[in-house]
């Protein structure tokens, strides 16, 4: 029982790591022209903003497609 | 059961493939949040692409059916 | 054996739509430029003939390939 | 069977490719048929993609084995 | 052991990642050698992409927690 | 263990086959722009530099990460 918790507890831990590649591959192309000594703010801003409306765009499709059903 | 989880696998896949296709048509520069026209764009272009999904799996069926009668 | 039947098709219909869902990421991005209240007619028979554009470009190369074994 | 099953699996991930890529290069805008030229472009656009394959394997052997000599 | 094998597969996705991602941005031609201006280039850019990895590490992990606040 | 080796070999041959696959689509896309009769000498270095310089970066990024840790 402890042991399926613990495989549980992990594979969720992957699957956040593995969402994470996905969206920092997706906000990457969108938000990063230059690479220089550091990220800017504005670039840090689209980044953070890319997540947010990533989450909500799927939110948005998934809930209106459950009231098309 | 086999038939529910290919239909959820079926629904999954195409929602995956609508947020990517219309977050890329509708989100020009992420803001702080989703506005309206944003939101309006996003919902017609996930209605597009189901149009597109139907047009093309039905131009699909066609072509197989073509095929199998020309053998 | 029925089972091993009904198996089959249903994996034949996953194959059928995983088929669909590329055809469509494809064609969507070759033919589909602006998304408004539907579908222009001239988008529409982008998306017919891409599919079959596709599968005789498919059937040209495989049998092509074929010759050259 | 097992040399068998690979040597399909690379040829079908070769087929599948090249199917993608010509298209892309050779279909601009995608008619009622493949007219001649589109053919044309296809057949030679496979022929090159198999002779960039030949050339992509060559320098990765050759890089493989540089990197064993240098162990 | 679980635990590893989830940190190496990380890793190695987010190394993959960051080699096709920088080659990209620094390789525009790719000549006999990478000269030094491609290293700087390709170690900075890696540096990047870790920085922006750990912003949407955060970004995900607080909208997370923002949905379970909500429910 | 005769088999054992085998299908190691086997499975070697398999990797070294999806890396040319990925190497061959990502350095098309960057070195070959028209498709006539022959690849020109200039593609031809192209394709060849862009797989060594593609292990190079592979390389640098790899041996850089571990010394972070």
């Amino acid at each position: 029982k402890e042991l399926q918790e613990f495989l549980m507890v992990e594979k969720q831990k992957a699957q956040f790591n593995a969402q994470i590649h996905e969206f920092n591959d997706f906000c990457w192309d969108k938000c990063v022209e230059k690479t220089g000594n550091k990220l800017d703010s504005k670039t840090e801003t689209c980044l953070t903003n890319c997540v947010d409306r990533f989450i909500d765009v799927s939110l948005l499709i998934t809930n209106r497609f459950a009231q098309l059903l | 059961q086999v038939k529910q989880q290919i239909a959820v696998a079926n629904a999954q896949e195409l929602l995956t493939k609508m947020t990517e296709k219309c977050f890329k048509k509708c989100i020009n520069k992420p803001g702080t949040s989703l506005d309206s026209s944003e939101q309006k764009c996003v919902a017609m272009c996930m209605d597009r692409y189901m149009d597109s999904w139907n047009l093309v799996s039905k131009a699909y069926s066609l072509r197989i059916q073509r095929e199998r009668n020309n053998m």
